[in-house]
């Protein structure tokens, strides 16, 4: 990571690129794949965010899919019970996601690796429960369907822009986070905690801030979600989704800004069309996450960057 | 509605019982985890999968022995076995080289396992409940102060204290249990007298799936056999290793207990609310003590 | 500048420090010396707040330090380094100074600014001080052992520590690369005019920069004094000298 | 490791690669193409399974006989019992496979996302195992039928038979989710509409795959009802009969669950479950003993191996509502699929089933009966067969319309 503008620049020029191809890209694709495309944007953002605490700050963020599914109840329940026009449901979803990460947070960011992990997979399943439970308010686990989407963005190709506008500007906001003073002194907190608090860190605040930072992102991508998919249902707050979430960022490389984009594209796509083929999906998956844990433990967009890296730096080739 | 209905005394101690029992399943499982999680610091998210497969396991056995009281007690001694000896070929095969890697890789290493799992027993076992029955003997109940308390929870209140005494044996008394102890506080240092750890964790290994193999043939009698057993318990499980205190075998005696009897008590009390009791004791004990109720060996 | 009085800390029953006490004064650098086991740690750990203490005072710069949370003393001023290597191993040297710097400029919690264009100039300034300066951009992982030890010194220097705490400085280190930490050390101390308090079995290196000693034994101080007065000190000698495993000059 | 990493990447490269561009399967020229989301995983694929299988061997029927013009064709996709993954997985039918017709669904939260997808779609949504009565109930359309009976049938069905009963003194237990609730409520609310002296001393609800019923059990029995209204369905059964047995709370306490004497239920407890439950379901493999029946059950045993259970009916439901619909109808265009289909009737193995031109809902009988052995199989079977017909079950149409705020 050479600090030159020079790289800056190309860094740049690639990214606009990249993004004017997925502006042109729905006149060549078919509805469901504009379809799968938006939802890949979802999960590549929530993916992402998940990373923003799992990857730079190397917390066990186990249940994240919990303020994924906050988030998306937030939107749905705004849209559904209040005749507030659509736009604030989409600004409330982040917050109610973030206020809930804060609350989570205060209570887990005493705790340790494991237990952190654990103990917000319990917290995370009464919040769950709960929604699972509240008939009433959350229609329970039937979930809430036929969600009115503001006309604007309610169409497939206008979800899909949607989605990828709303991707671009949270991967831009995120990024600057990480290469932020926070950014860098968070990644030091999760190489060495120890170390970060004797050069006057106070590590659990910034793992608080970082805990509420994924989970206003995740947030964004329920509201995401809720555009794309037009309903909401519990399984959106499940631990197993969770634990899927983690694939995707070990799978795309937990280290590298855009790998859990890349890995939750790569699962999206496999469970669609592992799908067809075959009922036996999980074990595709479960030997795919078993061969990548062996062999390519950076991730494949890690393992890429390392390599290229090696290549014009021998110095950098690690054991 | 009243909540409170009264509660009659026995009432309450039948519930206490009921509530034991199944505790005792629970720290069977659990105390397997505590174990590999303890020595081999790897939180074995698999550890549900292999319960469920000694229940498979379990029914295979008894119904090729004819299903009978015979046919209960080979599948009890021979379903744990299988489980152990499918534990070992993954230890020895694929876990033995993971061993330096961090906690996240492995317990992501082990969901894999439950993936793969849980589709090989559809494939297996295919799609229909499975049931097996309880020996003749244990069949029915008993009347304990004028409620019926099923002679099978007797069996299992029994088999409770029995496996804890083994593991207390296992743990204090034998050489490789001193070693796995020794082990689970300095990894280095074993090795380094010249002991071979390798095989003290492929041993714990084993004798921890062995736990999660006898928890699900133990419940096979009761329960409907089908894929997702998994789900339920290992949560519970994990659960109750945190209470009780990473690796602490009596931490997740302790931890069992107190999920188990809150569940038994808080559907006497609350059964509207019953759901979330368990869920409400783990919060209360780790908001007191954040690092479980008994010394953690990490 | 810091003083120590009859501190102690009973981990379960065991007096890892039991009445130990320290003082000294701005620009000196103090040795800290005693058999293994002696509590040299863990009274750095308890000077700056790793650990709690059981009972007793640490004053620093006149205030009361004592149980207040590591990262705020820190930022007192006190800062340390480790006896094993304790860095941020993925990211890169430059980086590893510059967290400790943008922290010590409070811009912990500044989310929206650009981390590279920032702290840029004293941040090569400390890699160059300490020599690290053509390794900047290498991820610290993979530097040597040697080179991770003076990249460990160069992070406690990003928080521009009036009192640098160094637990073993030379652990490990081959005898070249214990050269070069000692010259660092002198350099710190004499350009910068660096308070430091460190712990050593190097008693070469000890006698060699240290402007007094201190001698602890089973968690008790036993004496702190000018070298030459610890050397001929009868208790340091009984406690020391009856070992056979010393290599003292 | 570094070539074997290469391959790695290569092969999930290609994976992804050859999945994308593949595109459907070459369509048969004009077939008319079922698209089948269930879940074949897990434990509600013992249902599930039935369902397709049955429509196989009913469509195989249809398209060797030649009663219609195009073949009927069908594909599946396991949703896995996550909304989710269904979700999508119907999207890519829809979009992508470009299906005529939509079918399933066993979970009622997919049943209902589906359904609304449907609306949109304009395509016809079969649902053939939901139990909710939101379905063809306050969230019914034009697009969507539903095959099977729902809580609201089911609860009826078993107020009407509780209601004949002694008994005032009740308590409700079930599961902790929607089915558990829906049902438990539509039998309350009946029963205490057409028996307003009866009593209920107190719930409990229990978390869906609950281990161990036996602490719920001592609960209810300390407080001493006359009859226990048990809301429990599908894998949760067998265990709750097997503690039942166990307790011998069926010889204590009389209690009747909805799906009880399912064959699902019985099978896995052999001869050993317990005796005298009362039970509802839509259909038996040995009731009603009519010769459509006894046709139907050899024809599955012959294809299968397997007498056929309840989900099995609704496959064959399906299947020949579809081709009856497309043949009155005459065209292949599905607003007059969906206008033939309203109020139409066709021959089954429970015999005559109408789907009710309103809601879309197919009025079926309903069967209650009692455990108890046979000597004929080696589980237990449903006795005393009380037949309550499709019109008697089903909730009035006020009551619908009421729920929709028309």
């Amino acid at each position: 990571m050479s600090a030159s503008p020079k790289t800056d620049w190309k860094k740049l020029i690639w990214a606009l690129m990249g993004v004017a191809v997925f502006f042109v890209l729905p006149n060549f694709l078919s509805r469901f794949s504009i379809y799968l495309m938006a939802l890949i944007f979802t999960t590549g953002l929530l993916a992402t965010s998940l990373n923003m605490v799992l990857g730079y700050g190397g917390m066990y963020q186990f249940h994240h899919a919990v303020f994924y599914g906050f988030g998306a109840y937030t939107t749905a329940l705004f849209l559904t019970k209040t005749g507030l026009p659509g736009w604030v449901a989409f600004v409330c979803a982040p917050l109610a996601s973030a206020l809930l990460s804060l609350l989570i947070g205060l209570i887990c960011v005493r705790l340790s690796k494991l237990y952190f992990g654990m103990f917000q997979i319990s917290l995370g399943s009464l919040v769950w429960a709960i929604i699972y439970r509240w008939y009433s308010f959350t229609h329970g686990d039937d979930g809430i369907h036929g969600i009115p989407v503001p006309d604007l963005i309610a169409s497939g190709k206008s979800a899909y822009y949607f989605a990828l506008i709303v991707l671009v500007v949270c991967l831009m906001i995120m990024y600057r986070i990480v290469e932020s003073p926070f950014g860098r002194i968070f990644q030091g907190v999760r190489d060495n905690p120890e170390r970060s608090e004797a050069v006057g860190v106070n590590v659990r605040k910034h793992q608080l801030v970082g805990m509420i930072i994924g989970g206003t992102f995740a947030g964004v991508a329920g509201s995401l979600f809720v555009v794309v998919e037009g309903s909401v249902f519990p399984d959106l707050l499940f631990w197993t989704l969770s634990l899927e979430i983690l694939i995707m960022c070990l799978l795309g490389g937990w280290f590298t800004f855009l790998g859990p984009l890349f890995g939750a594209a790569i699962i999206v796509l496999l469970r669609t069309f592992v799908g067809i083929y075959t009922e036996y999906w999980t074990i595709v998956l479960g030997i795919v996450l078993m061969l990548l844990i062996f062999f390519l433990p950076e991730g494949v967009l890690g393992y890429i960057i390392t390599r290229y890296r090696s290549r014009r730096n021998p110095k950098f080739q690690e054991g | 509605m009243d909540l409170l209905p009264n509660i009659s005394l026995a009432a309450f101690c039948q519930q206490l019982l009921v509530g034991l029992s199944r505790t005792t399943i629970l720290f069977i499982v659990a105390s397997g985890l505590s174990l590999v999680l303890g020595v081999l610091r790897i939180p074995n998210v698999a550890h549900g999968s292999l319960y469920m497969i000694g229940a498979f396991l379990a029914y295979t056995i008894a119904s090729a022995a004819g299903g009978g009281t015979f046919g209960f007690w080979l599948a009890l001694v021979l379903a744990p076995l299988g489980v152990a000896l499918i534990s070992l070929a993954v230890e020895r095969g694929l876990f033995c080289r993971l061993y330096e890697r961090e906690h996240l890789m492995l317990l992501l290493f082990t969901f894999a396992f439950t993936l793969v799992f849980g589709d090989l027993v559809k494939l297996v076992w295919g799609s229909d409940f499975r049931s097996m029955n309880a020996p003749t003997s244990l069949q029915g109940s008993f009347d304990v102060l004028g409620f019926p308390f099923p002679k099978y929870n007797l069996f299992l209140l029994i088999i409770g204290p029995i496996v804890a005494l083994g593991l207390w044996w296992l743990t204090n008394k034998t050489k490789i249990g001193k070693i796995a102890k020794a082990a689970a506080v300095d990894r280095e240092m074993v090795a380094a007298v010249g002991i071979n750890v390798s095989w003290v964790f492929a041993s714990v290994f084993v004798i921890g799936c062995f736990l999660a193999g006898l928890g699900g043939a133990l419940v096979a009698p009761t329960q409907n056999i089908t894929q997702g057993m998994d789900h339920g318990i290992i949560i519970e499980t994990f659960l109750i290793v945190i209470i009780g205190g990473l690796g602490n075998i009596w931490g997740a005696l302790l931890g069992a207990l107190i999920f188990g009897l809150t569940d038994a008590i808080g559907i006497l009390i609350f059964p509207q609310f019953a759901i979330v009791f368990p869920y409400v004791a783990v919060i209360t004990v780790l908001m007191l003590r954040p690092k479980g109720l008994l010394k953690s060996v990490w | 500048m810091l003083q120590v009085k009859s501190l102690t800390k009973n981990f379960d029953g065991f007096m890892a420090v039991n009445g130990a006490g320290l003082s000294l004064e701005k620009g000196q650098v103090i040795a800290v010396i005693g058999p293994n086991g002696a509590g040299k740690t863990t009274l750095f750990n308890l000077i700056t707040g790793q650990l709690a203490p059981t009972s007793g005072t640490i004053r620093f710069k006149g205030e009361d330090i004592t149980g207040i949370p590591p990262y705020a003393i820190v930022r007192k001023g006190l800062c340390r380094s480790y006896q094993v290597v304790n860095i941020f191993n993925r990211l890169t040297v430059f980086e590893n100074v510059q967290v400790a710097v943008l922290s010590r400029r409070k811009h912990t919690f500044n989310l929206f600014s650009n981390a590279r264009r920032m702290a840029v100039n004293e941040t090569s300034r400390i890699l160059e001080s300490v020599g690290l300066k053509d390794m900047a951009h290498s991820i610290s992982g993979s530097l040597s052992h040697g080179d991770q030890k003076v990249l460990e010194i160069a992070i406690s220097l990003g928080n521009r520590p009036e009192l640098l705490i160094m637990d073993e400085p030379t652990a490990g280190m081959s005898p070249e690369e214990t050269e070069v930490t000692l010259s660092l050390m002198k350099k710190l101390s004499d350009e910068m005019g660096l308070t430091i308090l460190f712990c050593e079995h190097d008693m070469n290196m000890v006698f060699a920069i240290a402007h007094e000693i201190m001698v602890m034994q089973q968690g008790k101080s036993i004496i702190q004094g000018k070298p030459d007065a610890v050397r001929v000190d009868k208790q340091v000698q009984e406690a020391y000298l009856g070992g056979d495993d010393i290599c003292y000059a | 490791m570094k070539p074997l990493s290469r391959f790695i990447l290569t092969t999930l490269a290609v994976l992804v690669f050859s999945a994308i561009i593949t595109g459907p399967t070459a369509f048969a020229a004009k077939a008319v193409k079922v698209g089948i989301v269930d879940c074949y995983s897990g434990p509600p694929s013992t249902y599930t399974n039935d369902v397709r299988d049955a429509f196989k061997l009913a469509i195989d029927k249809i398209n060797a006989s030649g009663s219609l013009s195009r073949k009927i064709e069908f594909v599946t996709r396991d949703s896995k019992f996550k909304v989710d993954i269904g979700l999508s997985a119907a999207k890519e039918l829809i979009m992508r496979e470009n299906v005529d017709i939509m079918m399933g669904t066993i979970n009622s939260g997919l049943a209902l996302a589906i359904s609304d997808l449907c609306k949109k779609e304009k395509i016809p949504f079969l649902v053939t195992f939901s139990k909710s009565a939101k379905i063809t109930g306050e969230k019914g359309h034009r697009y969507v039928f539903s095959l099977t009976e729902n809580s609201a049938l089911a609860g009826k069905a078993m107020a009407e038979s509780l209601a004949k009963k002694p008994y005032t003194k009740f308590w409700i237990g079930g599961d902790d989710y929607e089915y558990g609730h829906a049902i438990a409520d539509a039998t309350w609310e009946h029963l205490i509409k057409i028996k307003p002296e009866v009593q209920l001393l107190g719930q409990s609800w229990w978390k869906v795959r609950e281990p161990d019923f036996t602490p719920y059990i001592t609960a209810m029995l300390a407080a001493k009802p006359d009859a226990v209204i048990v809301a429990t369905g599908g894998a949760d059964c067998v265990p709750f009969l097997k503690a039942a047995k166990a307790t011998g709370f069926n010889d204590k306490v009389p209690f009747i669950m909805h799906t009880a004497t399912e064959l699902s239920t019985l099978k896995p407890l052999g001869a050993n479950g317990p005796e005298g439950v009362l039970g509802t379901s839509n259909y038996f493999h040995y009731f009603p003993d009519s010769a459509e029946n006894k046709a139907f059950v050899s024809e599955f045993k012959a294809a299968y191996d397997r007498p056929p259970a309840v989900g099995a009916l609704y496959g064959y439901l399906a299947a020949t509502f579809i081709q009856k619909a497309y043949a009155t109808a005459g065209s292949f265009k599905t607003e007059k699929f969906i206008d033939a289909l309203e109020g139409m009737t066709v021959d089954s193995p429970v015999g005559k089933v109408t789907i009710r031109a309103f809601d879309h809902q197919a009025m079926l009988p309903m069967f209650m009966g009692v455990t108890k052995k046979s000597a004929e199989y080696d589980y237990l079977i449903a006795d005393d067969i009380i037949v309550i017909s499709g019109e008697d079950a089903m909730p009035a149409i006020e009551e619908i319309k009421k729920a929709r705020g028309m």
